[in-house]
């Protein structure tokens, strides 16, 4: 393991161009991307899919913000227009582009390199899952251009059943998106039994695919239920079913323990991976081995299965039985403890490391500081009679928010920048990374912060009209917006443009030991050249940096390859 | 479309006796069976869970209202209900002898019994058929489309209690139960006739002769999706049909 | 920036996070929340503290790599797994309590039904007679019966920190003790639609004996009627109908009226009681005191709530049902 | 690639499936026969004990688990597990709020006549 590197081996050129042969190049031409099947290219049409309906679930949210700098009317006289714009925020946020976010994107992108494998177990399912997804999306659009929905994403009973807006359309689009989601997370779920390196045990894993592991369990096991429940919301509209209206002798409560039965524990297939990505950035950005592997990666299964137990927190006040509220209470503070794991071993990660503050660490330094509110906050809201107080306030849109945003968005944001060079080749500018990382964590904080103090004294969410007294809390929190959106789009230009002007990076710019960082910027077609060498994907000091390539070279890659 | 870049790809594994249906992404055959396998069961707890809301639905409302299962019950009729289950057994059983005949590569056993669960499949849409439309002639339809007949269950419904429940005034709700019927039924009605589509799939690529001992993946894995179908009607059948 | 924020906090009866204490709940609601605001941010503080000086500490420097050679301590990852453990079921106990009190509504009530559809609300007191603002006595516990008419709206009053949620097809409980007169607001916070962020009302706390001049004034007077009819008025102002009948046809709940006066009752302790003036009194003004055999102490506390000139109007009215 | 050579592939005996096929014709029989006799509150669990026992065949023998990997039986397991919650969990709450149900049915029911 200590082999000294072989002369002759930094020969390879840096920035490989086993160019040809590297999967951005190697078809050329609309259909070759739109038929792929590897997995890398379906990586980048859900980053393009995904990030353009960002934009679009983003356009709501500030039409939302802009709305109410002032109380009433500001830039629509309409409570129904502005119905309309969180709804469509929400829905489009939440189907469209957290569920799948880093699953579909990151976790497509490496997973089968962290396994050493070819691609995913299914390729073609996979492009079928992004062409569902494509489908989702695309009804989704369609509402919007036939005049929206106005439910709110939860689709609650008897409100979606009567309402004359598009629930129909909008119901078959999650559905189908429902779908995408189930692919994908059966794909993982196999790749990861079957396609591991050989010789790669479950615990010698990189933790982002323990994350995704668990995250599949979820989406295999809580989207059919929601499949089912969409249907029957598409067909109680339709044909007047008669099981969630009450005007039929159906339960509308029941619809909501239908929808919390996925809808809970999806919130863990948004953040799941975020705390897999954390764990990488963290760990390598310290130059540290991980502190705790096993207690991180079983935290993520025990976080998966304990998110099956805690849905009824969200019926706190819905007229769910005392008895029942108690019981989901209780369950709810058993999710918190696997949480608190994870940031206390990530933090012990950081003691005595050799901390560099790049554009990734940043986004995860902000998610340790985002996550930590969001999830104290949650211990409010789980507290039964203080979520009496809480509930359906902007207290929770500020704690979702926390958690779906600040930490599940800035861990994607994050590390689409640490992979970045990989998928691309090509490097990032800095400082501009930096800067776009702090403006972010700034504006979010800014939106956010005021909308926890508005929340309990007393702002209920979704509310078109609000009070004078809370004119000055809404306004901090709608220039926070902006901070916020112009942080966003300093990131994203960064990135775009470094695809135009960005250095050439080589195989190992970051220093990461997982298997992805062995092959070439950006891969080879079938991910590997030659077979990786597999390794302690956190043995940091296993690596070495070369000056003459500008990155990082593992020595028992190189010990393997000069002793073959 | 994909093969184009597949193809010029097989990469020096130095697996020059790669067979043909094996992909690239997989080392060896054993490798590329399991893994469809383990796909397919992990796709069938999707499948129960999708179903298990429904189920849901169903033991909520039984649980909470038995007068309106014990009232809507009687009007299901019995021997239909019995006849489908055995004709589901029935083509549960040529699934399965097809499968082994795939696995020892009897090519003509494996068409005979795909064909033969074809038709009990056509058999079991069939018997559906007739008592949905039983039930839409009645008016015992769900929610506002509930409408009973007087006198709606001559000719459907067997014995005493069919006859007793027509006399009585429905109880409140009583369309609930069509409801849960229509919903379970019908959603397991559409997963036999995607079952029917697999099922010509299979029989199509058998005729050309694609499976045999060194292959019968496809077979195997729509074997397992079809059992699950019966799996589900054999719940159906006792808590739709034969309630107390 | 900082006046305006302090100039919010400062607003009178309300501290930084909550609204005005309104109920007798808030108290407690409020120190619950105090408590996991203050161990919250203690969490925070240690987290971020490190965070910081980690990154301060052990920033790259050249020539100094980092130090790998711990990769776990099972001692301390068991620390910081039980230590939350046991603090969350600390949290959890403190909510459980708090929760249970405000979902078990006490025997003896002021009953105020409560209807909520697109998008006013509509409270009805015992005596028929509803508003849509909601009027409650000071200090005495006041139940709210609720029900939508539509959709599912959530009836929420933060000064009191209650919220339910009033589901069609069925009733929802919550109940109260307001402890501090004034008026304050309700809100719905269940999405309802259109008007969602209308519908709103607000709560009026009146002394007691205010709220009865209230009441009075809101429902309506005697005069001009004999006291039997009067009593029926009465009858039907506190809502006597929904346990009792006049038409001498028994109703599960309570006793007919007719011909009950000068009948000798049997009580659940096995005593006899008769019927008469002194016993009708007693069984309005504290129903509990004496049930008869065969019966569920039920009824709604009326003491405090109906004027003794309604209570003689109503022995009338019993008198004149006598077979 | 022998099916028969490798260890997660068994072709099943045809006599197996047909000894089979013929427990779930009698089982079937049988559940429609009890049907007839009222045994109170057991009716429904004797109809679902006959219904997995028949399941448990099918998943036994038809669908290889007994010779297959015994993974693929375990989340087959699992999936029960989380339908059992689900179920379970939605059962326990309804049945808590029915009375508050019934009664403003009846109310409606008033107000109607």
């Amino acid at each position: 393991m200590t082999s000294i590197p072989v002369p002759g081996e930094s020969a390879r050129p840096v920035a490989t161009d086993a160019g040809e042969r590297n999967y951005l190049t190697a078809g050329r031409g609309l259909a070759s991307w739109l038929f792929t099947v590897d997995h890398k290219r379906i990586a980048i049409l859900y980053m393009i899919g995904i990030c353009s309906t960002f934009m679009l679930g983003g356009i709501f949210a500030m039409l939302v913000r802009i709305e109410h700098w002032s109380p009433g009317a500001t830039i629509t006289d309409s409570g129904e227009t502005y119905n309309r714009w969180f709804t469509l925020h929400g829905a489009i946020m939440t189907f469209l582009v957290l569920v799948p976010s880093i699953p579909a994107i990151l976790g497509n992108f490496a997973l089968p390199l962290m396994l050493g494998a070819k691609d995913v177990a299914f390729p073609r399912l996979n492009l079928l899952s992004f062409y569902l997804w494509l489908i989702g999306a695309v009804g989704f659009v369609c509402v919007l251009f036939l005049g929206g929905i106005d439910t709110g994403w939860t689709f609650y009973t008897p409100y979606s059943t009567t309402t004359a807006t598009k629930v129909g359309l909008a119901g078959l689009g999650a559905f189908i998106l429902g779908f995408s989601s189930i692919l994908t997370g059966v794909n993982f779920l196999v790749t990861i039994h079957k396609m591991r390196h050989p010789g790669m045990g479950w615990f010698k894993m990189p933790l982002f695919l323990w994350s995704l592991y668990a995250t599949a369990i979820i989406q295999i096991v809580a989207t059919p239920v929601v499949g089912i429940t969409l249907l029957l919301l598409v067909v109680e509209r339709t044909m007047g079913l008669g099981i969630f209206d009450p005007a039929l002798g159906g339960d509308p409560v029941l619809f909501q323990h239908f929808f919390w039965f996925y809808s809970h524990p999806v919130v863990y297939v948004m953040i799941l991976p975020g705390m897999g990505i954390i764990s990488e950035l963290i760990s390598i950005y310290s130059r540290k081995h991980i502190f705790g592997y096993s207690f991180i990666a079983w935290s993520s299964i025990a976080i998966a299965l304990f998110g099956f137990l805690v849905w009824g927190h969200h019926l706190f006040v819905s007229t769910q039985s005392a008895v029942m509220s108690t019981i989901f209470s209780l369950l709810t503070f058993s999710v918190s403890i696997p949480s608190a794991i994870k940031v206390f071993n990530w933090l012990a990660t950081m003691y005595r490391g050799s901390i560099r503050l790049t554009t990734p660490m940043i986004y995860a330094l902000s998610f340790l500081f985002l996550f930590g509110i969001g999830g104290l906050t949650g211990l409010f809201l789980g507290t039964l009679s203080v979520d009496m107080h809480l509930h359906d306030t902007y207290f929770i849109v500020a704690h979702f928010h926390y958690t779906m945003m600040g930490s599940t968005l800035i861990a994607l944001i994050g590390g689409i920048h640490h992979w970045w060079p990989k998928m691309f080749g090509r490097m990032y500018n800095e400082a501009v990374g930096r800067l776009a990382a702090v403006l972010t964590f700034v504006g979010f904080n800014a939106t956010f912060i005021p909308q926890f103090l508005m929340g309990s004294r007393g702002m209920p969410r979704r509310y078109y009209n609000y009070p004078l007294e809370f004119e000055f809390l809404h306004r901090a929190s709608t220039v926070g917006s902006f901070i916020l959106a112009l942080g966003l789009f300093m990131a994203a230009y960064n990135l775009i443009a470094s695809l135009f002007h960005g250095k050439k990076v080589p195989d190992n710019p970051c220093g990461g030991a997982s298997l992805e960082w062995q092959t070439t910027s950006p891969p080879h077609l079938h991910n590997f050249e030659k077979p990786p060498v597999l390794t302690d994907p956190y043995d940091m000091e296993d690596l070495y940096w070369d000056e003459e390539t500008g990155g990082y070279r593992s020595r028992s890659v190189e010990g393997a390859s000069g002793g073959s | 479309m994909s093969q184009v870049l597949e193809t010029g790809a097989v990469d020096g594994g130095g697996a020059h006796d790669r067979p043909a249906h094996l992909a690239h992404h997989f080392d060896t055959p054993e490798q590329q069976f399991e893994t469809a396998k383990l796909g397919m069961w992990v796709f069938l707890v999707t499948e129960i869970l999708f179903f298990s809301g429904l189920f849901c639905a169903y033991a909520v409302f039984r649980a909470n209202n038995p007068e309106i299962f014990l009232y809507g019950h009687a009007f299901l009729d019995k021997t239909l209900g019995a006849a489908n289950t055995i004709i589901l057994i029935t083509s549960s059983f040529t699934m399965a002898w097809a499968v082994r005949c795939a696995q020892i590569g009897a090519r003509k056993g494996l068409i005979i019994n795909l064909i033969l669960t074809f038709v009990c499949a056509a058999g079991f849409m069939g018997i559906k058929a007739v008592e949905y439309s039983q039930k839409v002639e009645h008016g015992l339809l769900w929610g506002n489309k509930f409408n009973p007949e007087v006198h709606a269950v001559e000719g459907s419904g067997s014995g005493a209690e069919a006859a007793a429940a027509h006399v009585e005034e429905p109880p409140v709700g009583a369309h609930i139960f069509f409801g849960i019927y229509f919903g379970m039924t019908g959603l397991h009605g559409l997963h036999v006739l995607i079952g029917m589509g697999l099922i010509l799939w299979l029989l199509i690529r058998a005729m050309k002769g694609h499976f045999g001992p060194g292959y019968f993946t496809p077979v195997d894995i729509v074997g397992l999706y079809w059992h699950l179908v019966d799996l589900i009607w054999i719940f159906l059948f006792p808590l739709l049909y034969l309630i107390h | 920036m900082l006046s305006a924020l302090t100039s919010l906090a400062a607003q009178q009866g309300r501290s930084f996070w909550m609204p005005t204490q309104g109920s007798t709940f808030a108290p407690e609601v409020d120190g619950v929340f105090q408590f996991i605001f203050w161990l919250s941010v203690f969490f925070f503080v240690i987290i971020i503290g490190l965070m910081t000086v980690f990154v301060i500490r052990y920033r790259r420097r050249p020539g100094i790599e980092a130090d790998n050679s711990i990769t776990h301590n099972t001692k301390l990852e068991v620390f910081w797994t039980v230590v939350p453990s046991l603090l969350v079921l600390v949290i959890f106990y403190l909510g459980f309590r708090g929760y249970i009190r405000a979902r078990t509504v006490p025997g003896d009530t002021y009953q105020i039904n409560v209807l909520g559809k697109k998008w006013v609300w509509s409270f009805t007191y015992p005596n028929g007679f509803s508003t849509n603002e909601l009027h409650v006595p000071l200090g005495r516990p006041v139940s709210l019966t609720m029900t939508s008419d539509d959709v599912i709206h959530s009836l929420w009053i933060p000064a009191f920190r209650i919220k339910m949620d009033v589901v069609p097809g069925r009733y929802s409980k919550l109940w109260f003790v307001a402890t501090e007169k004034g008026e304050f607001p309700i809100l719905c916070t269940e999405y309802c639609g259109t008007g969602h962020s209308d519908m709103l009302t607000k709560v009026v706390v009146h002394e007691p004996s205010d709220f009865m001049k209230w009441m009075d004034e809101a429902g309506n007077q005697y005069e001009g009627m004999n006291p039997a009819e009067a009593g029926e008025k009465v009858f039907k102002k506190y809502g006597c109908f929904a346990c009792h009948t006049l038409d001498g046809k028994d109703h599960p709940i309570g006793p007919t009226l007719k011909g009950l006066w000068g009948k000798m009752e049997t009580l659940s302790d096995g005593k006899k009681v008769l019927v008469d003036e002194n016993y009708i009194r007693e069984s309005i003004l504290d129903p509990q005191a004496k049930i008869v055999k065969g019966r569920t102490p039920s009824m709604t506390v009326f003491k405090g709530m109906i004027k003794d000139e309604e209570i003689t109007f109503l022995i009338e009215l019993i008198k004149s049902l006598k077979d | 690639m022998n099916g028969q050579a490798n260890g997660g592939v068994h072709a099943v005996p045809l006599r197996v499936l047909a000894q089979v096929f013929g427990a779930l014709l009698i089982l079937t029989v049988l559940t429609v026969v009890l049907a007839n006799y009222h045994f109170g509150p057991f009716d429904l669990w004797i109809a679902m004990g006959i219904a997995t026992l028949k399941a448990l065949l099918v998943a036994l023998f038809f669908m290889h688990l007994r010779w297959d990997r015994p993974f693929n039986g375990v989340i087959f397991l699992c999936s029960l597990v989380f339908v059992f919650i689900f179920i379970g969990f939605c059962l326990l709450d309804t049945s808590s709020y029915q009375d508050q149900v019934k009664l403003r049915q009846n109310d409606l029911l008033m107000q109607k006549k």
